[in-house]
């Protein structure tokens, strides 16, 4: 487990978008604990200044548990040294990031096996025993 | 040509003409109408200095009437203060100034800038109520009185919209604050906002004529 | 927030939100009609425009403050006794004909033309309600002298026959015989003869060759005569040459207060006249406040080039002979308050004489609240006094004036200003008040120093 | 159209799983800024729509909008896309040529007659017919013949939407959009010089996800792209803020990456989505690059007058024109004047 250190903010100009986004991770926690109703952040549409990313992923940090997911490209998902706050990055075949999130729940969805697969990985081992 | 473009070019452009133009038309007019000699006997010498005297001194009002003007005065002050703040310490206004001055000169924080505005047009609506529920006011305002607060609060207003948006667009809130403005240029030589320059006319009149008689100024 | 004063009912017909104002006489004179009176007007109006009434005409804001600085309008609150609304006539017609902008007034018809009925009902505010003390003056941010505004649009008002009647029967007994009093040279011969023996004092009178020339008031040699020992007295104990003259005795001038500059002139000019004939040096005013601005101020305007001799009030005259030692007086032990009249100190620059006169008087000096410049007028100022309609008006006024001289618990109440004292006997009877207003020229003339002629 | 199949059934004849599947969902909602709540609507969507026609004409331009869209390389979730319409006409990209090409553009038409979708990148010449053609037709008949039966249209880049540089003052030949000549249709418009491709494929996954076109602002810009300004979600906006601004493009300011407003940035009145959306893979934009915005997805940009005057400059006219009405000011000031004085001397009598 990482330690919880402190973050150094990165020398690299800092422009003040990440705070907003840590009280909103807060906010979902409560509304997680309070009503098991999970929330997803998607990066894409908000602003970050040169090294604010970074600093953000630095901030959440890496926690217990991670997993990596191969389907249309790699993808990464990992909890954060907040538990409950998953830090979740879809690339292409090409290694390119097409999606960021932090998904705030107790498990991502996509980490468990989807019934259409599960139908279909049953039917490949049916036909083991032909 | 869209909205701003008009307002940033052509209605800009002409009220900066009819700004001047109408600026210098009442001043050349009022200091070319006839002159009244004063053959009396100085008791003091009066010139420039006794006008530039009172030219300073009537910014604040003498003891005695300090608490009957006190109210009006403070919102004025506020008002001026605010619109001199805004209009010459707001980073895109000196930028506007420094476009054609060719220099500039370090502004205030936009929140500075905003809070100073607020204020302003705040009091520009106390002074209107003021206006409206005075009796002296209410009798002795025309159309002028109303029309002049109407043009100098509605940059304020249009200007602060700008952050605010609700909804409407950023180019089109900053064509309608240029058009305000340019409504204020255009008005400003004719009605009571001509006090801008006519101040100090009429107190460094008052200056010189009362200074010559070692009258109080 | 304010709220709406209910007094002032609101006349929702009119072109603008307006005060509706009870009727009131309106004085005529002569049988011009109406569209003479207003031509009349409008001509003697149009006249007086210059660059300095200009800029004052065109600056004013409508903030409304002069209006606190108003005797008048502070007692009352009734609006219209707003300093700047009783000259809105005058300025109205400024914007309409002369002012730069006035080709689009006229166009667009945004400047009514003056009517008959206006000018009639601006005669209560242009007359009755305005002493010319020029407090407003002071208080106005914009500078603007707005009591020699309201003294120009009297012009007007005269030419067009639109004055209160006892001003204007004052104003023409002034310009026909001389004295709005009707004193006679030989009148005034008299009372000079019944003062010097009296008073067992020297007084020369139409001497040929003097340094100085003394004047009266006529409202002293009516009602004061004392003035006139007092004036010799002072002027004898100094070692003067000086003389009163039969041709040029009357320093009141009510061609000014009425607003005729032909009679302002014919009265300066006697003086001007009789002073040159004898070679004066100096020519002393007497008490009075209007007389210092028609003759040290106007006079050389009348006169149309600068004066040869120098023009003193009396209590400048005073403070000069006390401070070189010319006069000395003895200590008085009062305690003494003093009222400035308008003209001479305000408006006439002669503030600081009297405290010198007072100073060397070795009395207990008890400025008024406010005293000096921001005085406020004793109400009857201006021709005001000689008004008879006015007089509700002028005492409730005068209530300020009260207040302010009872604060200061003086035992005496001096001014330099028989217009002035003429109108606080009036008042002191009007309300039964204790304090009787005393001339600062007679208690110096009581207190000379070296005792007699 | 009924033999073509839906985008669920080309994924999994890809051999694309669920949890593929679901990630492309969630890509899909996030190139269409929809929230992450959107994301089983979009999947329901895209397992039931079938995939449309496309034709892509080309006009005066100069296929930088071509390039921006395909330097994404395939498979990338923007291709996935591409592999999700049948792109059936594309003069630059289709391997077929002249009558060939042509006649694939023609049946096409034909087969999706009403349901297809033209995609135009370039302005339209108008001034002469002959200073754009392809296979000897010129851009507005070809224009108006393949719009005709097709469901809507998509101007790509500036030049298709507003007119772009061919349309610029003094604009040679007078070439105009295709909002200009196409009044019948929907037409959306995707701006910029060159438009983002991440918005490009979002206007077509819209279509293909929804079967509708998108939000539209009044200058025909889906609105999720075009709704808000640069200035608005630009990284750099505190520092305008707290009026702290570079001045040149190496003082200070510039290098502690303050606002470029001072520098002509267009930002505030630039309505696009670099600044989230970002451009090379979502490396950086202009203004992250140190550059102030051009204002390029905006009408007219070029002639808006300069790209390094600030938003806030007026334009005052010349010194000699002030000065011009100085002199008229003192003209009618001298002859107010005397007017005033020629009305005193009428009503007194005197000279």
């Amino acid at each position: 487990m990482t330690t919880q250190q402190e973050v150094q903010a990165p020398a690299s100009p800092f422009h003040g978008n990440v705070r907003p986004i840590l009280n909103e991770v807060k906010h979902a926690l409560d509304k997680l604990l309070e009503t098991d109703i999970p929330t997803t952040i998607d990066l894409a549409s908000l602003p970050f200044g040169p090294g604010e990313l970074e600093y953000l992923e630095a901030t959440l940090g890496t926690g217990e548990l991670s997993a990596r997911l191969d389907a249309l490209g790699s993808s990464r998902i990992r909890e954060t040294i907040y538990p409950g706050v998953w830090w979740v990055e879809h690339r292409n075949a090409f290694d390119e990031i097409v999606g960021r999130y932090i998904e705030i729940t107790r498990s991502p969805e996509i980490l468990s096996s989807q019934d259409a697969d599960i139908a279909a990985g049953r039917a490949r081992l049916e036909n083991q025993f032909e | 040509m869209d909205l701003l473009e008009f307002a940033k070019g052509p209605a800009l452009q002409v009220a900066a003409y009819i700004l001047v133009a109408g600026s210098i038309w009442r001043f050349v007019g009022i200091m070319l109408l006839k002159e009244k000699p004063d053959y009396s006997e100085p008791r003091k010498s009066a010139g420039i200095l006794a006008a530039l005297k009172v030219i300073y001194t009537r910014s604040f009002s003498a003891a005695p009437f300090k608490r009957a003007t006190m109210y009006p005065k403070m919102m004025a002050y506020v008002m001026h203060i605010g619109l001199f703040a805004v209009v010459f310490l707001f980073v895109p206004h000196i930028m506007f100034f420094e476009g054609f001055l060719g220099f500039e000169w370090p502004g205030l924080p936009n929140s500075v800038i905003f809070f100073l505005a607020v204020a302003a047009v705040v009091s520009g609506i106390a002074l209107l109520v003021r206006r409206l529920t005075n009796p002296v006011l209410r009798l002795i305002s025309n159309f002028d009185d109303y029309f002049s607060w109407l043009v100098t609060i509605l940059p304020f207003v249009t200007g602060l919209m700008i952050p605010v948006r609700m909804g409407v667009r950023y180019e089109t809130l900053l064509a309608i604050h240029i058009l305000s403005v340019a409504l204020l240029m255009i008005w400003l030589p004719f009605g009571k906002l001509g006090h801008t320059f006519l101040v100090f006319i009429t107190r460094g009149t008052t200056g010189m004529v009362f200074e010559r008689k070692g009258a109080k100024t | 927030m304010t709220t709406v004063d209910g007094r002032h009912t609101i006349d929702r017909e009119a072109e603008r939100l307006a005060y509706k104002p009870p009727e009131i006489r309106h004085d005529k004179q002569g049988d011009m009609g109406p569209k003479e009176r207003i031509d009349a007007a409008m001509y003697n109006f149009v006249k007086n425009f210059n660059t300095q009434t200009a800029s004052y005409l065109d600056g004013c804001l409508h903030c409304g403050m002069c209006a606190d600085a108003c005797h008048f309008h502070v007692r009352t609150d009734d609006p219209r006794y707003t300093p700047i609304w009783k000259i809105e006539l005058f300025k109205r017609t400024y914007k309409r004909q002369v002012g730069p902008f006035a080709f689009f007034y006229r166009l667009l018809g945004l400047k009514r033309k003056v009517t008959l009925q206006d000018l009639e009902e601006w005669q209560h505010l242009i007359y009755d309600s305005c002493t010319v003390c020029g407090r407003c003056s002071l208080v106005c941010p914009m500078g603007i002298d707005i009591a020699g505004l309201v003294s120009m649009a009297r012009h007007g008002m005269f030419k067009a026959g639109l004055v209160p009647h006892e001003l204007h029967e004052v104003a023409r007994t002034s310009a026909e015989t001389g004295s709005p009093l009707g004193i006679s040279p030989e009148k005034f011969d008299e009372r000079v003869e019944w003062m010097a023996d009296e008073h067992d004092v020297d007084i020369p009178m139409d001497v040929d060759q003097a340094d100085v020339l003394a004047v009266m008031s006529s409202i002293e040699i009516n009602k004061y005569p004392q003035s006139i020992a007092a004036t010799a007295k002072i002027l004898n104990a100094a070692g003067e040459s000086w003389t009163f003259r039969t041709d040029g005795f009357e320093a009141t001038n009510f061609g000014l207060l009425s607003g005729n500059p032909e009679w302002q002139k014919a009265s300066t000019m006697k003086i001007i006249d009789a002073a040159i004939k004898i070679g004066a040096k100096t020519v002393v005013l007497p008490e009075c406040g209007h007389a210092y601005m028609a003759l040290r101020w106007q006079g050389a305007n009348m006169y149309g080039k600068p004066l040869p001799f120098k023009v003193l009030h009396i209590s400048e005259y005073m403070a000069d002979a006390l401070n070189s030692g010319k006069i000395k007086v003895k200590k008085v032990d009062k305690s003494v308050t003093y009222h400035d009249p308008c003209q001479v100190s305000r408006r006439g620059g002669a503030t600081q004489a009297a405290r010198d006169v007072i100073r060397h008087l070795g009395v207990d000096f008890r400025e008024m609240e406010y005293g000096g410049d921001y005085n406020w007028c004793c109400g009857g100022g201006g021709g005001v006094v000689t008004i008879k309609r006015a007089d509700p008006l002028r005492h409730r006024a005068f209530k300020l004036k009260m207040d302010q001289v009872e604060k200061t618990e003086a035992d005496e109440l001096l001014s330099s200003c028989a217009n002035c004292r003429q109108s606080f006997d009036d008042s002191q009877q009007h309300f039964n008040w204790d304090y009787t207003m005393g001339s600062l020229m007679e208690m110096v003339a009581e207190n000379l120093e070296g005792g007699k002629s | 159209m009924k033999n073509r199949p839906t985008v669920g059934e080309i994924l999994q004849a890809k051999g694309v799983s669920r949890r593929g599947f679901l990630k492309y969902c969630a890509t899909t909602a996030s190139i269409l800024a929809l929230p992450p709540s959107m994301i089983p609507r979009i999947a329901a969507a895209i397992e039931n729509t079938r995939r449309p026609s496309v034709i892509w004409l080309s006009f005066q331009e100069c296929t930088g909008c071509t390039e921006s869209l395909t330097r994404s390389a395939a498979p990338t979730v923007e291709g996935l896309i591409f592999d999700a319409i049948s792109l059936d006409y594309h003069h630059t990209l289709q391997a077929a040529a002249g009558e060939q090409a042509e006649a694939a553009r023609h049946a096409a038409m034909e087969e999706n007659d009403g349901g297809y979708l033209v995609l135009v990148d370039g302005s339209i010449p108008l001034g002469n017919p002959g200073f754009s053609t392809i296979a000897g037709i010129s851009n507005v008949e070809m224009l108006k013949e393949t719009v005709a039966g097709a469901a809507a249209v998509v101007a790509i880049g500036s030049c298709a939407a507003f007119g772009g540089i061919p349309g610029a003052d003094p604009n040679p030949t007078g070439a105009v959009s295709v909002m200009d000549l196409v009044k019948d249709k929907p037409v959306i418009n995707v701006p910029g010089c060159p438009p983002i491709p991440m918005v490009m494929t979002a206007v077509l996954t819209h279509f293909l996800t929804f079967g509708t076109i998108p939000d539209l602002d009044k200058h025909g810009r889906p609105m999720t792209f075009f709704g808000t300004t640069i200035h608005d979600r630009c990284y750099r906006r505190p520092f305008y803020e707290q009026g702290k601004f570079a001045k040149t493009f190496d003082d200070e300011g510039a290098k502690a990456g303050w606002c470029l407003f001072k520098l002509g940035c267009k930002g505030p009145t630039t309505y696009n989505a670099c600044a989230t959306t970002k451009w090379n893979s979502g490396t950086s934009f202009p203004i992250e690059a140190g550059h102030p915005c051009l204002g390029c997805s905006e009408p007219n940009f070029w002639d808006r007058g300069g790209f390094y005057e600030p938003l806030s400059t007026g334009h005052f006219g010349s010194g000699e024109k002030l000065a011009g009405a100085a002199v008229a000011g003192v003209a009618l000031g001298v002859a107010a004047a005397a007017a005033g004085r020629r009305r005193q001397a009428k009503f007194t009598g005197e000279g």
